[in-house]
């Protein structure tokens, strides 16, 4: 069943983060991805629960840190300076990708280059000749969360789709993203094909002709 | 966040038949007695136990193994001067028992809480309990490979929880606790004590909550 | 017990050509700053560097590479936004890059100091970051096989060092410190002080002394 | 070169602790088996700076505890109580073990069934057929540690020497052992065979008649 909403634009960064953050169950222990999906964490609500970890060694991140408050010791996976919230624990890179690698996230939000129909992703690496491969986490978070959330524009500047029958550029991970958020529409990748649950400034109709993935 | 279960019985609720129950405990230090004895009370059979010993008197895992509803066993060291229990059980061929080196239990079941498939070490190679496991050569020295213990229940005993479930633990009665937090669907501690959110030093937590599921208080 | 250097230069003494160095920090949180200047003073050459990045800016790691005495690089994020000393030499054809997932890396660094001789992840299994490497499916999944990164040296940086050696470090700072200081037959660690045997809680050591050999102060 | 006290009796127990003692250098690392090698920590001299290490998460393990100081949270490797030496530091089952695999220990002490030529050693398992099996973590002592001594009688009770060509016994590790410390004689086990240091109420003359295994 999908909802339509024809009747206005494309989300912006902010609605698109907003929505995210609204989906992700209260409770969660939740990795957010440096660039976009950052902005998600300022969309939980003061009853959420939340826990976000970190990769390089936190959970219980904060918000970014400003002012007197910045300290060098404490940084995000983008090297932002950030706080530490009550109830933090710090610990070393072995047990924090044990956290990611084991299956104990219960989500984590990516960026992405494009997304396959069957939850391939790229996100790592534009595969030109002359680019300087740089993977991070990327490829821990993607084999290891529980859900593995997408966000990104669901077009390139050229109009091409994200969401793509295949990746053309080199993958991070076979089969591991569970739902692709968008500023045209949320898809749900299920084990029966993608399914469409919402759609902004758009419709349906419109993405089954414009991309080349079948729509449940 | 953790839940905080009001008494021993709520804690261990919903154990299956047929479980895979990781205990942790080097002899009495660090053994969940309270969660174990709930463990018996509950009922669940079938069980298949992972702990460094197989028991010893007549309580915690000991009263657990005379019930026998643990048809299987996996440890390191079962042969103990009052492991009396343990011992007629196995005479009797009323369970079974796989042995291990203690390193290869403990890092099998870090591997389960680390997502790692497989490892290969040299510890075992040559001996009896490498006998029909796969062997690889590595910079010159025999290897063998060893698969990760998963489990669907850790029971375990630290000193103290806050209420995010960030556990620290009491000197030697640490030992399996914190890697077979890692390595269970759901895990379960007794604690001495649980104290606010912020009462445990962000730098001093052994075990973060997110490994967490239930925290009961034991005296 | 661990040696306490009088200085940096004292700290990182007999360090050899051809070494393979382990240098702790995430960007600029943990980089053991004081070492690396020492290190890039010393003079040794072709060098092998651990690191998660490959340096920014104009200090510390980006520094040692501006000198051209590293021959090989192994990390998970070369590219920042700084990072332009490194660049230069790639595209110069004057540094190699061996990039690992994240992960990979922290688990091959343990896997070196716990005495594994390889693992099976199913991080980085159909990219390109496997090609060429044993693959094997374990429960259905693919896994890649990944091998130990052993060290000469490892440069770390961390919080307080008691005069056993043993180490705490200070929030995000700890990241790679922990496990490079198992994974090489010499560890080196700045801190901000030391304090006697005796200073840090038992229960609070992050790093016990065995793994450090020598430490020195640094502001 | 072989010293021989021809003169004396056999060492008593407390004598080859402490002969044991007395060659673990200062500083070092160490690890003692259960049983007989206990022993060994009453014999290490007020300045030997010798750390020791106990597989159940401790290093700095001071002597036995009595009376009020015994609490049942900290024992060692046998279960026995124990007390904690200033410097001490707590761990979980996978740092410890890390120790002891990854090469950290400088010295463990073993006690042995059998020892052979090649420093194979075996010392778990009777290999009766109704024994039940206890390995604990001898086996990852012998990988790990850099060096592995054994502490033993040279012969069983009924005069049958447990130095010996090739174990009868079920094996702990391949060719892990590198000195034999007995009531009778030291054995170095080098690369190039078995050299006695020292014999104890025997000659070297006498050792090579009645053991099965060649002596330097």
């Amino acid at each position: 069943m999908t909802v339509e909403h024809a009747d206005r634009g494309p989300l912006d960064r902010d609605e698109l983060a907003r929505l995210v953050a609204g989906d992700i169950p209260r409770k969660s222990f939740v990795n957010l991805g440096i660039g976009q999906p950052t902005a998600v964490a300022d969309h939980f609500g003061p009853d959420s629960d939340v826990v976000l970890h970190t990769e390089n060694g936190m959970l219980g991140m904060g918000p970014m840190a400003h002012g007197d408050d910045v300290d060098p010791d404490l940084v995000n996976a983008g090297k932002i300076p950030v706080t530490e919230l009550p109830g933090a624990a710090y610990f070393d890179h072995a047990l924090s990708f044990a956290m990611m690698r084991g299956g104990h996230l219960d989500v984590c939000v990516l960026g992405a280059f494009q997304v396959a129909a069957d939850g391939t992703l790229a996100n790592w690496h534009t595969g030109a000749p002359d680019a300087i491969p740089a993977v991070g986490g990327a490829m821990d978070l993607a084999v290891g969360a529980k859900d593995v959330f997408v966000m990104m524009s669901l077009f390139d500047r050229n109009g091409t789709p994200k969401l793509v029958p295949e990746c053309a550029y080199p993958v991070t991970g076979l089969r591991c993203v569970s739902r692709v958020y968008t500023d045209r529409a949320v898809f749900h990748l299920t084990g029966d094909g993608v399914r469409v649950t919402e759609t902004f400034g758009t419709t349906l109709a419109e993405l089954r002709a414009r991309l080349d993935v079948p729509l449940l | 966040m953790v839940e905080i279960a009001p008494d021993t019985d709520a804690a261990v609720r919903g154990i299956a038949d047929g479980s895979t129950v990781l205990i942790g405990g080097f002899g009495a230090a660090g053994q969940p007695y309270a969660l174990i004895d709930a463990l018996r009370r509950g009922g669940a059979g079938d069980l298949t136990v992972v702990n460094n010993n197989a028991g010893n008197g007549t309580t915690g895992l000991a009263a657990l193994l005379a019930t026998g509803r643990v048809r299987r066993i996996i440890c390191s060291f079962p042969r103990q001067v009052d492991s009396f229990v343990f011992e007629e059980l196995y005479r009797a061929g009323r369970i079974e028992l796989e042995v291990a080196p203690q390193g290869n239990l403990a890092e099998r079941i870090r591997a389960a809480g680390a997502g790692i498939g497989a490892f290969y070490t040299p510890t075992g190679a040559g001996t009896m309990l490498a006998e029909g496991k796969e062997t690889r050569v590595i910079g010159g020295r025999e290897h063998v490979l060893e698969y990760p213990i998963h489990a669907d229940v850790a029971l375990i005993r630290a000193h103290t929880a806050d209420h995010a479930g960030n556990l620290v633990y009491r000197k030697t009665g640490r030992n399996f606790g914190p890697i077979m937090a890692t390595a269970a669907r759901l895990t379960v501690a007794e604690v001495t004590r649980v104290v606010p959110v912020g009462g445990i030093d962000p730098e001093a937590v052994v075990t973060p909550g997110i490994f967490v599921d239930r925290v009961v208080v034991t005296p």
